[in-house]
């Protein structure tokens, strides 16, 4: 969570505020520089001339995992580097999402059945928001996924989460009982 | 490791005890050795590369290579399925060359069952165009992706800008962008397209003067040139005692290509040269050499298709496909064949046993040994010439790791 | 959409409006009862009443309740009409007239400012000694003095006249001073950054941001902002957390401290020093310092490396930078800017960098050390990319990061400004302002009157002229940053050490021997020389300058064409 | 030259080491015994007559049905050429080394050829081959052998033998989500 976001409950300004914040969030999600295979490649393709991610304020690529907002898991995941992927993912700030990008880190891909070394899905490591299918999946393909995620992030709230919040009381009152 | 401005920082390496009128001395400034972990997501090392690094302030000492990160099971997994079904999966192994692949495994199972005599003059110059143009699309993938390690922008995004016109030509025949799978087992899957062939001279004709673009902006930079030239020699020697192949081995001066030593696919009926590393820019095998024969391998593989696609002329109407190619069965026999992949020699070791289901594939990746030479020639460089060795070796780790 | 079903995407903002009603009337009941109180408060300090003890009262009720009156009438029509104010920013071109509208408007609060400025320092000081209470500071106009002054040039208000009292001390103007000063670097990199990604995306035929905001992604920039903001901020607990804050503060400030004393034009400076020059390169000189303090701080071996080398590039180009700096105040017998800017009026012939060879090449040699010390490429090593994963920001998220882009962008600002200033005349214009008063006369229009006065603040000088000047030396550091690889470490200092360092001592040495020669011994075959190479110079220059021209037009005109379109693609797939 | 004449001589100076060959296939090697690999391999680099200079590739085969495991030297010589195309020569050469599959030991050629460095880590890493002497070898549960390459180092098994069971979790990551595993079947 940022320094703002399940501190107020909702209403009164944070609701509009939030047509602000989430705005600002989704028209410049930086992703990180972090090809795993072949899904990397396409993704290069999304950033250079013909596709040119950067139209929709999403082409600054930042090395450094800190300074990213999106991890685009491009390929396929495997048992070796699975602990440097949740590393990653622990060493973003928050908001962070992560973007499933082809069949590999959907679901293990061709490399289900016979993939001893392979991890099936991306979504066993670190949580996925959205699934981007194909092998690989074409740039348009990515830009659909880059959209979505965009009408995501618009119905996201700073405000406590009602649900949230009450299990949290639940919670202390169970221990203070 | 010859420059002027290397030599002062080598001599400026405080030794820690000097010997003075007899007595011992120590220096203010000793210094630390410090292992640095590069990688595996790193933007300097094209993929999943990880390299621990032994430095002292910015000289790396040692950097010792650790692969693995991208592991896939290939050779496994073409012991489950035919040999039909296994083209796909080496698409994936050199993603940036999945034609050649596909022709190197193509022709290794061919081989194996005699069938590469029966393969149709016009499947054959079809390979023959789009392994060579895959190959510029490659060798515009490393160059992009040099420049970038250099620390030059805007030459990777041109490389793109080009290699999508390549790509629009593949997705015209076979309908993918990366992972063609086009050339398969008994030819190639489907004819040409209507009006590729005029498509296809066009692109040439707008692509042989983009080389000398890059030439002026990248290859005759004296900031590249400075970076590059006289960084991580490998002479002659060395580069075939470690194995090395394709533009590497090229870039060190030996003049050695499959396609001329041993033609496969009739390149015989091919003319064309084999760029070698001449030392223009510094030492014969340095990092400049390595990059300048993939720019110059691109003139000629233009050289090639043109070729083709004049042969290609008199051969319509002839079947690409060779109907016996989904249904064979491999002998109990085995082979290795190697191609001249973008980035060397790519062979594919493949036993049958009577069935269908070959017993073992093993795929020797060009990358897997073009990389073993890491630790050898980035001693005593810079950190900033790491970058730039591992990126003249133009490595793929999905052919590295498999 | 509709199929997302997570149980906070289903809370849509219609469920939210009673909140929002509940919000609206608050914020318009808080407004009216603000602007009740300002008005009441207004009528009644009357005139005659103008005792210095009723300031922090008149301040507070009158000036304060007003300005919150009009940000809470602000915010309730934010809240009210938002969704229509979305709309009107999307509407492109509309968007980008208010974007350029604020740009004057910013401009002109500078300009009000400069005139208040003025107004203040002009009044006499009234009789006898004042003091504020508490403080025991002594001071020369009370409040009835101002408002004197204000009936002399016939403004009857007399609030404005307590407005306006704290403004006589100097502290107090400095820091309203600063205040447009952060207004206006925070204009700098906001439109730097996205002006950067434009320019970048043109080099590589891309099209770069085009959708935040409707006209050409404008408001990329406030959206990054904003993102920024609101992202979480990770301090390495390994690291040193205190440093790490300081860090950034040490960066930032200095480039801001730097612009107090950058003139803009001739009136158009905050604090116009004797020293500027001088106090102008310490402050860039600090920023080292944050730079080396943030790679300690993050306990990363990456940003180490950052930090290491930015010390030893920054040590080594500040003496090259200084030295090159020492040609101009040599020609111009001062280290004042506007005196040095002033002595290249006249007639870009007369500009520094045509004067003599020395002139000529100090620039350049300035500039390449300009962008060695600012980080840019090909010099920046310090966070290149593709050696250290970010250099010394690898550890720094959110706002924190991005200030150190404020000041980055501030510094390159600055260093073109002085470049301009110290060699390409300043904010005079090209043109000779006697030939723009003949030109005046000539097709009738007085050059004192409306017409006459605008064309004049246009064409012959000005800040406007100065910021258009500055913007194109920024903009050839973008466009090098995007053209040319980056250089290694030990070249970087090889450059500098043996190159430059030695070039720069000979260029001043000689410079000083030219001046001796033609100056003051008045060696006649010395100032004939002088004289051809003044105009060789100059003639170098307008072939440079025309061929600038040529190249962009020719771009312009051929654009489809050098971009590289493929007469077929059209024919195939997936194009 | 063709692969019998290489045979003859490497009988010639090897007598019974060479263990068998066979030239009828698409794939002519002749068999060296393990013990002597390293000798042999010695002569084939440094022999001026051949100067097998280019390890290409070393596979290693499962063969369950005979109980024993194969590596496979691909070799090529890669001599300059005349000076008209000043193009190098071509001659390729294979070798197979057979081991017990219980026990298998080669000596590494790894400093005959560095190539054979990595090559010979794959193949202990994916068939479990221990190549003696490596360069880059590490202590393990029965002996030194060389250090994994492509597996993590604490893998359990070499994958690619016929035999090998997939593992079902690796550090709490499951390997396998809703279907049965399956295994090759021979």
């Amino acid at each position: 969570m940022s320094w703002i976001e399940n501190r107020f409950e909702e209403g009164l300004i944070i609701t509009s505020l939030d047509w602000a914040i989430n705005w600002g969030r989704r028209s410049s999600i930086w992703p990180m520089t972090f090809g795993l295979a072949c899904c990397a490649i396409e993704m290069m393709a999304f950033g250079a001339s013909r596709f040119d991610i950067d139209r929709f304020g999403a082409g600054a690529f930042r090395a450094s995992p800190r300074q990213a907002d999106l991890m685009i898991v491009a390929g396929t995941v495997t048992f070796k580097m699975a602990s440097r992927v949740k590393r990653l993912y622990n060493q973003m700030p928050e908001p962070k999402y992560v973007m499933a990008m082809g069949a590999c880190t959907v679901g293990g891909g061709p490399y289900f059945k016979q993939g001893y070394h392979v991890v099936k899905g991306v979504d066993l490591i670190v949580p996925v928001d959205i699934y981007v299918p194909g092998c690989p999946p074409r740039p348009e393909t990515l830009m659909e996924g880059l959209m979505r995620l965009q009408d995501k992030i618009k119905n996201q709230t700073l405000a406590r989460d009602r649900w949230l919040s009450a299990k949290d009381e639940a919670l202390e009152t169970a221990t203070t009982v | 490791m010859k420059t002027d401005a290397v030599d002062i920082v080598l001599e400026s390496q405080p030794d820690i005890n000097v010997e003075l009128n007899g007595s011992q001395i120590q220096h203010d400034l000793p210094t630390e050795e410090m292992l640095v972990n590069m990688g595996p997501q790193h933007p300097a090392t094209h993929g999943v590369l990880r390299i621990v690094l032994r430095t002292d302030g910015e000289m790396v000492l040692e950097a010792v290579p650790h692969i693995g990160y991208l592991h896939r099971c290939a050779e496994k997994i073409g012991e489950t399925v035919a040999p039909y079904q296994y083209i796909p999966y080496t698409d994936r192994m050199d993603y940036l060359a999945g034609m050649n692949n596909n022709l190197g495994f193509a022709l290794a199972v061919e081989k194996l069952t005699g069938l590469e005599q029966e393969i149709s003059k016009r499947a054959t110059y079809i390979r023959i165009i789009f392994a060579e143009l895959n190959r510029i699309a490659s060798h515009l993938v490393a160059f992009g992706t040099y420049g970038l390690d250099i620390g030059a922008i805007t030459p990777f995004l041109y490389a793109f800008r080009e290699r999508e016109y390549i790509l629009d030509l593949f997705e015209s025949a076979c309908g993918a962008r990366l992972t063609y799978s086009y050339i398969t087992i008994g030819g190639v899957t489907d004819d040409l397209p209507d009006k590729f062939v005029e498509i296809c001279s066009e692109f040439l004709d707008y692509f042989e003067p983009k080389v000398k673009e890059y030439n002026n902006l990248l290859s005759h930079n004296h900031i590249f040139v400075k970076r590059t030239a006289d960084i991580g020699v490998i002479t002659g020697e060395e580069a075939l005692d470690y194995g090395l192949t394709g533009p590497v081995l090229r870039g060190s001066g030996v003049r050695w290509d499959l396609r001329k030593v041993r033609p496969h696919c009739s390149y015989d009926e091919f003319e064309f040269d084999v760029p070698v590393g001449q030392g223009l820019k510094g030492t014969v095998g340095d990092c400049w050499d390595r990059y300048i024969v993939r720019i110059q391998e691109m003139e000629q593989s233009v050289k090639i298709i043109r070729q083709a696609l004049e042969k290609l002329r008199g051969t319509e109407g002839q079947d690409v496909l060779h109907k016996k190619g989904k249904t064979i069965k491999l002998p109990d026999d085995d082979i290795y064949f190697e191609i001249e992949n973008p980035r060397g020699q790519l062979g594919f070791y493949v036993q049958g046993n009577g069935a269908a289901i070959p017993a073992r594939v093993k795929a020797r990746g060009p990358s897997f040994c073009n990389l073993c030479v890491t630790d050898k020639v980035c001693r005593d460089v810079l950190l900033a010439d790491v970058a730039a060795i591992i990126g003249s070796l133009d490595v793929v780790m999905g052919e590295v790791d498999r | 959409m509709s199929q997302i079903t997570l149980p906070w995407i289903e809370k849509s903002p219609e469920t939210l409006s009673g909140y929002r009603r509940k919000a609206i009337l608050l914020l318009f009941v808080l407004a009216v009862g603000h602007l009740g109180i300002a008005l009441v408060s207004l009528f009644a300090f009357k005139p005659g009443q103008l005792a210095d003890w009723k300031i922090p009262f008149v301040l507070a009720l009158v000036l304060g309740a007003s300005l919150a009156g009009m940000a809470f009438t602000a915010g309730a029509f934010g809240v009210v009409f938002y969704r229509i104010i979305g709309k009107f920013l999307r509407w492109s071109y509309v968007a980008f007239a208010l974007f350029l509208g604020g740009v004057v408007g910013a401009c002109l609060i500078v300009w009000l400012h400069a005139e208040i400025f003025t107004f203040i320092k002009g009044l006499s000081a009234a009789e006898g000694e004042h003091r504020v209470w508490l403080l025991a500071v002594p001071y020369d106009h009370t409040v009835r003095n101002i408002y004197a002054g204000l009936e002399a040039i016939g403004v009857e208000v007399p609030v404005l006249a307590y407005a306006l009292w704290p403004l006589q001390f100097e502290f107090i103007r400095d820091l309203v001073a600063l205040g447009g000063i952060i207004g206006f670097i925070s204009i700098i990199p906001a439109f730097g950054i996205w002006w950067e990604r434009k320019v970048s995306a043109r080099i590589q035929s891309r099209m770069g941001p085009m959708r935040v905001g409707g006209w050409h992604g404008w408001l990329q920039s406030p959206a990054d902002g904003l993102k920024l903001i609101f992202k979480e901020d990770i301090i390495p607990p390994e690291g040193d957390p205190l440093l790490f804050r300081l860090a950034v503060y040490i960066t930032f400030v200095p480039p801001i401290c730097a612009f107090l004393a950058l003139p803009f034009a001739a009136a158009w400076v905050f604090r116009d020093l004797d020293v500027a020059l001088i106090f102008i390169l310490a402050m860039l000189g600090i920023e080292v310092v944050g730079v080396i303090l943030a790679g300690w701080a993050s306990n990363n071996k990456w940003a180490v490396y950052g930090s290491m080398r930015e010390a030893c590039q920054m040590v080594s180009y500040e003496i090259p930078m200084g030295m090159s700096l020492l040609i101009p105040i040599m020609m111009a017998g001062s280290l004042k800017l506007t005196d040095i800017a002033g002595a290249q009026a006249g007639g870009f012939w007369n500009w520094f960098v045509f004067a003599n060879p020395w002139c000529f090449i100090a620039f350049f040699t300035y500039y390449c050390a300009a962008l060695a010390s600012c980080k840019r490429a090909p010099f920046d090593l310090p966070e290149s990319e593709s050696e250290l994963v970010a250099g010394f920001l690898t550890e720094y998220s959110g706002f924190r990061w991005s200030l150190f882009f404020f000041g980055e962008y501030a510094a390159m600002f600055i260093v073109a400004g002085l470049a301009v200033i110290l060699f390409l005349g300043g904010w005079s214009s090209p043109i000779p302002e006697a030939w723009i008063n003949s030109f005046l006369t000539a097709v009738g229009a007085s050059p004192d009157g409306f017409f006459g006065t605008l064309a004049r603040g246009l064409l012959a000088g000005g800040p406007i002229i100065f910021v258009l000047k500055a913007t194109f030396l920024f903009y050839v550091q973008l466009w090098v940053r995007w053209t040319l690889p980056r250089v290694r470490i030990d070249q970087v200092l090889y450059a500098c050490v043996q190159v430059m360092l030695p070039l720069v001592m000979v260029l001043l040495l000689a410079n000083t021997l030219w001046i001796l020669g033609t100056d003051h011994l008045q060696w006649g075959w010395l100032n004939v020389i002088d004289g051809i190479l003044h105009w060789i110079l100059v003639g170098i220059g307008v072939i440079v300058a025309l061929a600038i021209l040529c190249i962009a037009l020719y771009g312009f005109k051929n654009n489809k064409r050098l971009v590289g379109q493929l007469a077929v693609v059209d024919q195939l797939p997936g194009s | 030259m063709a692969p019998e004449e290489i045979a003859n001589i490497l009988k010639d100076k090897f007598g019974n080491k060479i263990t068998g060959s066979n030239f009828e296939t698409a794939h002519p090697h002749v068999l060296v015994e393990a013990k002597s690999w390293l000798e042999v391999a010695r002569f084939l680099k440094e022999d001026p007559g051949l100067t097998f200079n280019l390890l290409r590739s070393i596979s290693a085969v499962d063969m369950l049905e005979d109980d024993e495991l194969i590596a496979v030297y691909d070799l090529c010589a890669c001599r300059p050429g005349d000076r008209e195309t000043d193009m190098c020569a071509f001659d390729e050469f294979c070798v197979k080394v057979k081991v017990p599959r219980n026990n298998p030991h080669i000596p590494s050629v790894a400093n005959i050829w560095s190539a054979a460095d990595w090559h010979e880590r794959e193949a202990y890493d994916l068939m479990g081959i221990v190549f003696d002497e490596h360069p880059d070898s590490v202590m393990g549960v029965e002996g030194r052998h060389p250090r994994r390459i492509l597996c993590p180092d604490d893998w359990d098994g070499y994958p690619l033998r016929k035999d090998y069971r997939f593992p079902m979790e690796y550090h709490g990551i499951p390997a396998v989500t809703e279907y049965e595993q399956t295994r090759p079947v021979h």
